[in-house]
């Protein structure tokens, strides 16, 4: 099997009916509503100016803007947990061997072996719990 | 003269609908993803413009935040991508249903 | 004003041991659980004997162990932590704890699995039920109210006998939607009230409608409409609680499914909760309206009487016939508090701890047979007075003081409550209709009777295949306490009726008496 | 010092103490709590003989007594009533005192050789429920109100229930138990509402005014008086009437517990019991407190003509009723059932027509004989190993010598023939319906004659139905083998019978009557005793003495004698040789019927009204009926109501919201384009709805 691009053709094209619709509207309210011309940016450079409002420094910045110092801060912090977060969830766990991506060429070269077996743990997890929704809501209705 | 900003709005919206679009008619986890991209930087495009119709940075610092934001969800999708392969042996988001009612 | 008062000490240490009961093994929890429980008993039984507060609580009186702290400024109100105590509260604070740690002691047997949760949740329960009967801040007494449901649902659901999860969601919905519609009742009345209260005090409040004029036209509800609307709708959302005919049917389910320790709270002091609170909103904060629809109230009360002594004459099952029953001598407190005289709100206060005692009592004891012979229905068992004789003894004066037996509370309970009722000048034709609701007695006395003898007298034989032997001790201690409880109080109603006469007599009185 | 009053609550508190002492220590005595149960019942007899002694004015100046002891509730509020137990002794209290306690000692005494000796288990239990039973009764004797008077009037039915239900491990005695407690718990039912109205009515309930620091606190009967001649209005009724429902309510109480016509049918059933509660529960306990209530309040009966009807009407068709059912049963301890039932029909006879003194004379040598007769018949059944059926005896009377005695001692004591105790009460109570049935106008008069008439005709089945009693026991042919061989009883079976039996022949002599009228002697002890030698009598300050009822009778019901038959003289001895000549017909009638060496049975002669009488006017079937052919089904409907309707709503709604969320959550289909689409259209849907209503704003 290779892995050359192929035309799509499992396309959901009703459903996308409803992004045109969204497109018509909103288009629609646009070119109706009635915008003024724009203030645009006073002289100096702009560039600049998102640096120094980056870093809380508006005194020295040509062009009106607000402080964002605590939102860089969060923000690198939730870049960083993302990476984080990314990480813990791609990586395998230490029972499975480990077989990188690149190794086989994609994503289609596990064992059949490991596959069903977490196939099938995940089916017992979920349908315990299926089987428990069920039957709380046949006790309510029955009875 | 500039460019009207309804235009800009127009333009959004049509980037914002082809990522809709794109949502709405693929099945694929990759793909969603790049649609998710698409409708970001929609926002973006509002974001700058609205800055330059009130003259004020604060639009665009916000989109460079966005962009910073949509690289941490990048990360944590593709996660989530591989995790979705791990379990279903495919990216196909159609069969991740088991946990509805 | 202190901090941290007898109140807040009851509920810290309650709550402290229901998460370290929760940590406990298994194997502990029981007898850690019982000795955390002996610490309310205590506190509440010293409460009781400094107990220092007169009139009532809502009407100007004075308060024992009152604190009053502000808590949150929520738009124009402001909701305090206030808590304290009257004569219509101290003794229920009692019956809750004292119960508490008699079910907890009957548990002991009954509860043999997941054990440091379950004596967990009753803690939490006690805790919440502590809050419910101090609470003066109706938001604060809210918390406390639907608190009780959430230990309750998951000892229902959890421990429950095979229909445990249908009875635990019927009693969890069915009072939660009594919540909500109480709820929309009384801030009807509060929004109504607009600026002339500040606080969210069931003080304040009652005291505002009591001197009328005060309410505004709501949502195009003239004042005296509004309040007939509130009165109604409160009135619907504690009717289940209490629960009041046509809406108990959740009460038999949650009984026979539920544990027994749980079904004596559930008896004895869960209902408890419906009857003191239509006592504290509708009939202390409503009055003009309560006397003018007496007739209709007293035909809920009457009716609750004799349909649940009629529904427990139908019944096989032992606990679905105290279930039943229940239904019935809660009817009488309804009785009593519509007669609006001082014996008939006196004798209605007393009936709830009365009958909190003797329903418990009667709860625990199927319980204990229930834990020798496995059963509860009447035809599989018979003859056990043998081999179980204190048991049996225990159950027939139990079921003796629920028939009403002289020098027992219940008998004093109805007795006052009747003698209330007769005399009201509120319900028409009040001698006939309490002549019609003491049937309720008579009725008693056979489904009882009945019961007793199909089960305990006659040829011994059991249905299921276990060994009947005696009750150990630990099943018949509390058994005892109880029944000694009932008695001490039927020969010296005065123990807390006179606390009780103090805090309702009150409420007769046309507006706000300050003492 | 501390006088006989003082001790007076001891009279109750011991036998209470016995109580206690024989449930929890009984099962470590030699005789299993009897011992307890003795020495408690003898010392109430000697305090009550102490009190009685003192009413008397032997022992000390006062001579009557009534305090409020203890406050059982305190009303705070004005309009709330204060209740109270007090102890109230006067006459009538003095006399039962003593005849309660003594039947108790002698049940005791008796119970040793009845339950001991036959090894029976459980004593202890037994021994504590007499305890229990004495001390209510005696409580109840002594109570000074009607609402203290209800309270130990049920605690005696809890005590009956108890001992009646004493073999709990057969099927009759539970059973017969339950109809016990339930039958008179029916006419609790009305007692209670009585009482619980009359303190509505009155805010006491006093028999007799109290003389408190605080001022007299009068009693409920004097203030109903009070209230009839100002014709005050209570509850929208006249005082007259008014005072007559409430009166009709306590008597509902009386009927049941009495025994008296249409709630009788337990008493029978109660034959279950042990023999001695038997006679306890007969002689002078549980069926003697009803007509003693109404002895109690006499004040307040005496105010309505109404009431005084229906119960002399009560009562004189139980006599007969009740006789003529005592006629055709096979058991012994059945046949004295239903002639307690009849003896206690011709005590209310006398209280309705206005015989106060002859009530309670009869109250008391009933008390006496019938506790002789019960007693007698423990003593036959332990001879018999416990067959109760007479056709299974005959011919005792040699076998056991003083059993047969005092046994026909009682039975003409029953029967009512000269001189024993019954003659003279029974014949009193005949006389007063009679000259205030001719003396009194109007309906009343009428209805005590009608009355009357029953009674008188009920002497002749008494006398009947207790000489074949006699004859089938005690003569002709022992007719099976353990009659042949009776077990020998021993001296605690015999001494009580003893002690009765000579109380049965000479008790009447308190109070001739008649010989009194013809000779002009006073003997008439019992009428003075409750009279009193003073005029006006005493004590006055308790107004229950016999002057002042007679007055009220006079006064406001206008019940009046007359003598129909020439003077008083002469009609006291047609109506003394009426009555007994009938009872001698009774008597004649059985001897020549079943005084012969093998008796048969007769019933048949009959005809129809044999299975009548046998089924006791389908008395029980009826009540039974009513109890599981209307009650139970009445039940059943509304149980299915309650699960059906009341409950199919609550399920109704329920699973309306199940099936609703269970077709909505179809739209969770986990399709996560799914999702976005419904979001996007919703979206898309929004928007339009904000232009076409042209924005928020």
């Amino acid at each position: 099997m290779t892995s050359r691009p192929r035309l799509a053709t499992d396309v959901n094209y009703v459903n996308g009916l409803a992004a045109l619709a969204l497109f018509v509207v909103m288009a629609y309210v646009f070119m109706t509503s009635d915008v003024s011309a724009p203030a645009g940016f006073a002289d100096g450079s702009i560039v600049a100016s998102i640096g120094y409002a980056m870093f809380d420094m508006l005194d020295q910045g040509a062009i009106e803007a607000e402080g964002f110092l605590v939102a860089f801060i969060v923000i690198a912090l939730v870049l960083d947990a993302a990476l984080d977060g990314a990480v813990m969830l791609a990586r395998r766990e230490d029972d499975e061997q480990s077989v990188t991506a690149l190794a086989d060429g994609g994503f289609l070269s596990r064992t059949k072996e490991t596959s069903s077996e977490r196939r099938s743990d995940g089916d017992s997890l979920l349908g315990r719990n299926d089987g428990e929704d069920a039957g709380s809501s046949d006790d309510g209705g029955d009875d | 003269m500039a460019i009207e900003s309804q235009y800009y709005l127009l333009l959004s919206a049509a980037i914002f609908c082809i990522g809709v679009y794109g949502i709405l008619t693929r099945q694929n986890a990759l793909l969603f993803l790049m649609s998710v991209e698409l409708m970001l930087n929609a926002a973006n495009i509002n974001l700058v413009a609205f800055s330059f119709y009130h003259g004020n940075l604060t639009g665009q610092v916000f989109s460079l935040f966005t962009m910073a934001l949509a690289a941490a969800e990048v990360a944590v999708g593709i996660g989530i991508v591989l995790v979705l392969y791990r379990n279903f042996e495919d990216i196909d988001v159609t069969k991740a249903a088991t946990m509805r009612w | 004003m202190p901090i941290a008062g007898p109140v807040e000490a009851l509920l810290g240490v309650t709550l402290l041991g229901a998460f370290l009961v929760f940590l406990a093994p298994d194997e502990y929890a029981g007898k850690l659980a019982t000795a955390v429980s002996l610490v309310p008993v205590a506190v509440s039984v010293w409460m009781y004997s400094v107990f220092d507060g007169a009139g009532n609580a809502l009407l100007g009186g004075t308060l024992a162990f009152e604190s009053d702290l502000g808590w949150v400024s929520l738009g124009r109100y402001d909701l305090a932590w206030q808590v304290g105590l009257d004569g219509i509260s101290m003794p229920l604070l009692l019956l809750a704890t004292v119960l508490t740690t008699l079910a907890l002691v009957s548990s002991w047997t009954p509860i043999d699995e997941r054990e440091s949760q379950f004596y967990g949740l009753m803690l939490l329960m006690e805790a919440s039920l502590i809050g419910v009967f101090t609470a003066l801040d109706f938001f604060l007494w809210l918390v406390f109210w639907e608190a009780v449901l959430i230990p309750m649902y998951f000892l229902i659901g959890v421990w429950g006998g095979p229909r445990r999860k249908y009875a635990a969601i019927k009693f969890f919905v069915y009072t939660n939607v009594a919540t909500l519609v109480m709820f929309v009742g009384f801030m009807a009345l509060v929004f109504g009230l607009g600026d002339s209260i500040s606080t969210f005090g069931m003080a304040e409040i009652a005291q505002a409608l009591r001197e009328g004029g005060n309410l505004s036209t709501l949502a195009g509800l003239a004042p005296a409409d509004l309040r007939l609307v509130a009165f109604t709708l409160m009135f619907a959302g504690f009717a289940v609680k209490v629960p009041v005919f046509p809406v108990h049917t959740w009460l038999p389910d949650a009984h026979v499914e539920a544990p027994t320790p749980v079904s004596v709270m559930l008896a004895g002091v869960l209902l408890k909760m419906g009857t003191y609170a239509l006592l504290r909103f509708n009939f202390t904060m409503l009055r003009e309206t309560a006397e003018a629809n007496a007739g209709i109230i007293v035909a809920f009360g009457v009716l609750s009487v004799i349909y649940g002594a009629m529904l427990a004459l139908a019944q096989q099952d032992l606990k679905r016939i105290v279930a039943y029953s229940s239904i019935s001598s809660m009817g009488y407190v309804i009785l009593g508090l519509v007669a609006f005289t001082p014996h008939g709100f006196g004798g209605a206060t007393f009936q709830m701890i009365a009958h909190g005692l003797i329903s418990g009592l009667m709860f625990m004891t199927v319980g204990v047979i229930y834990n020798e012979t496995h059963t509860r229905m009447v035809g599989d068992i018979s003859g056990i007075a043998d081999r179980m004789p204190w048991a049996v003894g225990i159950f027939v004066a139990a079921a003796f003081g629920y028939m009403g037996l002289p020098f027992m509370a219940g008998f004093a309970a109805e007795y006052l409550i009747f003698q209330g009722a007769f005399a009201s000048t509120v319900i028409p034709a009040a001698p006939l209709v309490t002549a019609v609701g003491m049937f309720g007695i008579v009725v008693v006395a056979g489904y009882l009777l009945w019961a007793m003898q199909r089960t305990l007298f006659g040829e011994y034989s059991l249905a299921t295949d276990y060994d009947v032997s005696r009750a150990p001790v630990h099943d018949v201690a509390p058994l005892v306490v109880l029944l000694a409880l009932v008695i001490v109080l039927g020969v010296r109603p005065g123990l807390v009726y006179r606390m009780i006469q103090d805090a309702v007599n009150p409420l007769l009185h046309g507006g706000v008496v300050l003492w | 010092m501390a006088g006989a009053f003082d001790f007076v609550p001891a009279i109750a508190a011991l036998p209470l103490l016995a109580f206690v002492i024989a449930l929890f220590a009984g099962q470590y005595m030699p005789k299993r709590g009897a011992e307890a149960g003795i020495a408690a019942t003898a010392g109430s007899l000697i305090l009550s003989i102490w009190t009685a002694l003192t009413v008397a004015g032997m022992t000390g100046s006062e001579t009557f007594y009534n305090e409020n002891l203890y406050t059982w509730v305190a009303g705070v509020a004005d309009s709330a009533v204060t209740l109270r137990l007090g102890v109230l002794v006067d006459p009538l209290t003095a006399l039962m005192l003593v005849i309660v306690s003594l039947i108790a000692l002698l049940v005791h005494v008796f119970s040793l050789g009845y339950m001991n000796d036959e090894g029976e288990t459980g004593l202890p239990r037994y021994y504590a429920g007499l305890g229990l039973f004495t001390a209510s009764m005696l409580a109840f004797v002594f109570s000074n109100n009607i609402l203290m008077a209800f309270m130990f009037f049920e605690l005696v039915g809890l005590c009956s229930y108890l001992l009646i239900g004493f073999w709990f491990r057969e099927d009759g005695p539970p059973s017969a138990a339950k109809k016990a407690f339930l039958v008179t718990r029916f006419g609790d039912y009305f007692f209670l509402i009585g009482v619980v109205g009359i303190f509505a009515t009155f805010g006491t309930g006093l028999f007799a005014p109290v003389e408190a620091a605080s001022g007299t606190m009068e009693s409920f009967p004097h203030m109903a008086e009070m209230a009839i001649e100002e014709s005050e209005t209570f509850f929208g009724y006249g005082a007259q009437t008014w005072m007559t429902i409430l009166g009709l309510l306590v008597l509902g109480g009386v009927v049941g517990k009495s025994a008296q016509f249409p709630l009788h049918t337990w008493l029978p059933d109660a034959m279950e019991g042990p023999t001695p509660v038997s006679a306890l529960i007969h002689a002078a306990t549980m069926v003697a407190a009803g007509v003693y209530l109404v002895a109690r309040m006499y004040g307040f009966y005496a105010l309505s003509p109404q009431a005084l009807a229906v119960i002399a009407l009560i009562g004189g068709f139980t006599a007969l009723f009740a006789a003529t059912m005592g006629v055709v049963k096979q058991e012994l301890k059945q046949v004295l059932a239903y002639s307690t039932i009849s003896q206690y029909g011709y005590m209310m006879l006398a209280l309705g027509a206005g015989g106060y003194v002859a009530a309670v004379f009869h109250l008391t040598t009933h008390a006496i004989f019938k506790a002789l007769l019960f007693l007698g018949a423990g003593s036959v059944i332990i001879a018999m190993h416990h067959n109760e059926n007479m056709w299974d005896m005959g011919g005792l009377k040699d076998k056991m010598p003083v059993t047969y005695w005092t046994f026909l001692s009682g039975s003409l004591a029953l029967a009512g023939i000269v001189p024993f105790a019954g003659f003279w009460s029974k014949d009193e109570v005949l006389f007063e319906a009679l000259i205030h049935g001719v003396g009194t106008e109007g309906t009343l008069g009428a209805m005590f004659l009608l009355a009357y008439a029953m009674g008188l005709l009920a002497v002749f089945f008494t006398g009947f139905y207790t000489f074949r009693m006699v004859y089938l026991t005690f003569h002709g042919n022992a007719r099976t083998d353990v009659a042949r061989d009776p077990e020998p009883v021993r001296w605690n079976v015999k001494a009580p019978l003893a002690v009765l039996g000579i109380g049965a022949a000479t008790v009447g002599l308190v109070n001739m009557a008649p010989v009194e009228k013809l000779t002009g002697l006073h003997i008439d002890f019992l009428h003075q005793w409750l009279d009193g030698p003073e005029e006006g009598g005493w004590p006055d300050a308790l107004s229950t003495d016999l002057h002042h009822y007679e007055e009220l009778l006079h006064n406001v019901p206008h019940v009046d004698p007359a003598y129909p038959i020439g003077g008083e003289q002469t009609t006291l001895i047609v109506s003394a040789a009426l009555s007994l000549g009938l009872a001698l017909g009774g008597v004649l009638l059985a001897r020549s019927l079943y005084g012969v060496d093998e008796p048969v049975e007769h019933t048949d002669k009959l005809g129809g009204a044999k299975a009548l009488l046998t089924h006791n006017y389908y008395q029980d079937e009826s009540q039974v009926w009513l109890a599981q052919g209307v009650t139970v089904p009445l039940a059943r409907a509304a149980d299915k109501f309650d699960q059906g309707v009341v409950d199919g709503v609550v399920n109704g709604v329920s699973s309306v919201s199940l099936f609703t969320g269970s077709r909505f959550r179809r739209i969770q289909s986990g399709v996560v384009s799914n999702y976005a689409a419904l979001m996007t259209l919703s979206l898309v849907l929004l928007l339009v709805a904000f232009v076409v209503l042209g924005g928020v704003a």
